[in-house]
């Protein structure tokens, strides 16, 4: 039986992506920020995962305005880099994991939760920058990745409960697939940040912690923190956060299992216009 | 309109709804297209001949041609997407950012190291952070 | 404030679209299916909408393998005909109202349907039969039309109660909609059939019958039927039926209204592959 | 396989999940490119040049070219995505699916005339209807 060993939480702002293809992790801007992650790199190293469930938004790069879905997973059997306007990034091909992308599609699906699916489609930031966050440039991704699409692009979102409910969900689905493998559960975007307007800029650092802090310790709670919560304390893209529900519901103790062991917690400011906050949580 | 919009008192804000996605449309399907290194290499070699490509308004055109984000936005642009523009003229998302802003690219890198903008003030239209329209040069939106 | 007046429920199937487009609805072989319209053709003149909210399912013509959404609302000004294959069918093109579209996504996703909004995509047989059985062969449709389309390709098909379930929803948020406006909501596909393999042709006219009783007097029970019995009981294809679920959640009594009134029952076997059914329900 | 699949017991059908997705996935996007006229002239003109230009197996491209639908869907076609090459050939779907049940077309269209095909002994796979696999003349899939 598959199981859920960990879930993984990090910020995945562009420039960060930008700042390693360009050699330019050593300058002093970007040095603590990335001092922030050399934990996780050896956890990953020391906790490899047979799959990964990566949770995060499409910026308008697969998805343009002709269809957008609130919720789509990747069942393909790999997926390309996108060019997002300055080239793409040079990072190995992200491969999928078609049965237990399939396997999870059919079972939230009969457990209401009304996903897209989609077999070919190219990624972009939000999901190779965590990737090269927690795994550094490697010739190839340690281990196959499932692509989870949230829409966050076009008002509303789905809400914090919603994307708690099914993280539970997915949890249900992972314990249900008859392979002996490990799987880890990541949710990527925030923290405060907000990218237009004159209010751009924003960072709300008292907000983010006590988000990580009620993440950690009371989820139900966090998940009900309303839309106009996160664009008003957070910032119009801070509402990426909601995705963190949806790893977070995936925890053993949100069904009743033991709490979750904090191995790693980072926060720091700037990068780029954003707030970058990380969090790895172990199932005991 | 019948839209519930519970958002439109958050200060020098503009949230992508249902009806900013319609006004926009193709002002962001055309940022959409710069995706592709052709279309950019065309797009640079003549501006208004790929513009007129699209079924944009010439409001939006002219927006795009002035590199003005925020007016880009007030006739339906989305930041994911305009972010496609700044890309193609080799800008950072956060040149792109600050030039919403009012400042300069060095004032708002240094308000970024320092911290970023601070909240106080800026949660309601109406007190008096630096996000509010009679604090910014270019006005609220 | 906009209301849901009637309910509308019929079988799509393409030859019917092909007899009315080569006029052959005067053969034999059609002359009975279209007799069974008369009324509503009628009825429809008597009661034109200001919109018909039409659930349909696409038949892999807007979508490909790529994107298979469970739910999709089409929010755009206009839907073009498709090709199907047979070149396009000469009927109006569908002219879409994007504002209660919109209001109607934005309502059910933060009523936790997880919907994709399409602003562009071609409108197959699925919608256009439909139109083409209670409207005639107008020059062009009277009125706006929303079109949502449902899943029923790749399995699984969202479960009868899920789509009962979202018809409520869609009644909710047609009846916050701050215009004083008319609304139909259609369901169609369906009955009894099968278009692939050795059992192709199956028709079942007891179960259908049984269906369509149970549809008007007792719905939610209707709702509670498996997924399985569908392809068991009505055909591979006959899982349709899962879409008339949807607009019949939708109605008044489903929400403590008074019982609807039963305007017209036709069932006929068969047009080409399959058994026709049709229903007219008006809330009083 | 993890998948669940209640559905194996119904005879002589095959349930598109994503199994059978993954395995016709070229199959079924080829068909799809059959929606346009200029790409039904050229498979046309020449189907094996055709269907070389797609990631199909050999046996897919063989069992389109036989136009066998029970053979297109054990590889992983599905009726819908199908329906797209018997559009091209003039088909109706009357034609399309009694091509599966071992019927002529005469047989198959008066079966539905009178009535359709029984649902006694085709609800499950052992019973005795007529689409059970010993009943039919090319096996029950
Ligand atoms: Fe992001
Ligand atoms: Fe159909």
């Amino acid at each position: 039986m598959a199981r859920i060993t960990a879930s993984v939480y990090t910020s995945h702002v562009p420039a960060i992506g930008a700042a390693l293809d360009l050699g330019k992790s050593g300058d002093d801007y970007w040095k603590p920020l990335f001092a922030g992650y050399d934990y996780s790199r050896q956890w990953m190293k020391d906790n490899r995962p047979d799959v990964i469930f990566l949770v995060y938004n499409d910026h308008a790069t697969a998805f343009s305005l002709d269809m957008i879905p609130t919720f789509a997973i990747g069942t393909g059997a790999e997926f390309a880099i996108a060019d997002e306007g300055w080239g793409q990034r040079p990072v190995p091909k992200v491969v999928g994991h078609p049965e237990l992308a399939s396997h999870i599609a059919q079972s939230v699906i009969q457990d209401d939760f009304d996903l897209t699916i989609v077999n070919r489609m190219e990624v972009d930031h939000g999901l190779t920058v965590p990737l090269s966050l927690m795994c550094g440039q490697p010739d190839a991704w340690p281990c196959p990745v499932i692509p989870f699409a949230v829409n966050v692009v076009q008002y509303p979102a789905p809400s914090g409960r919603r994307c708690f409910q099914l993280g539970q969900a997915i949890r249900r689905a992972v314990e249900s697939f008859d392979r002996d493998i490990n799987v880890q559960i990541w949710g990527t975007g925030g923290m405060s940040h907000q990218l237009q307007g004159p209010r751009a800029g924003l960072i709300n650092r008292e907000w983010d912690n006590a988000f990580l802090d009620q993440l950690i310790a009371d989820p139900a709670a966090a998940a009900a923190i309303p839309h106009i919560d996160y664009v008003r304390e957070a910032g119009s893209e801070g509402i990426e956060l909601v995705m963190w529900l949806i790893a977070r519901g995936a925890m053993a103790d949100v069904n009743g299992g033991a709490a979750p062991t904090l191995k790693h917690r980072f926060y720091h400011v700037p990068a780029s216009n954003t707030a970058v906050g990380h969090l790895i949580l172990e199932n005991s | 309109m019948a839209l519930d919009k519970p958002y439109l008192d958050v200060p020098g804000t503009i949230i992508f709804d249902a009806d900013q996605s319609r006004k926009g449309y193709w002002l962001n399907q055309f940022c959409m297209s710069l995706m592709k290194a052709e279309n950019r290499a065309r797009f640079k070699a003549d501006e208004k001949a790929y513009l007129d490509e699209w079924p944009m308004s010439e409001e939006q055109k002219r927006a795009v041609q002035a590199r003005d984000l925020n007016w880009c936005m007030r006739t339906g642009g989305n930041i994911y997407f305009l972010a496609k523009l700044g890309a193609t003229d080799g800008l950072s998302f956060q040149q792109m950012a600050g030039s919403m802003t009012g400042m300069t690219e060095e004032e708002y890198r240094n308000m970024m190291i320092n911290g970023g903008r601070a909240i106080d003030g800026n949660r309601y239209v109406g007190e008096d952070g630096d996000a509010q329209e009679h604090r910014q040069p270019q006005g609220g939106k």
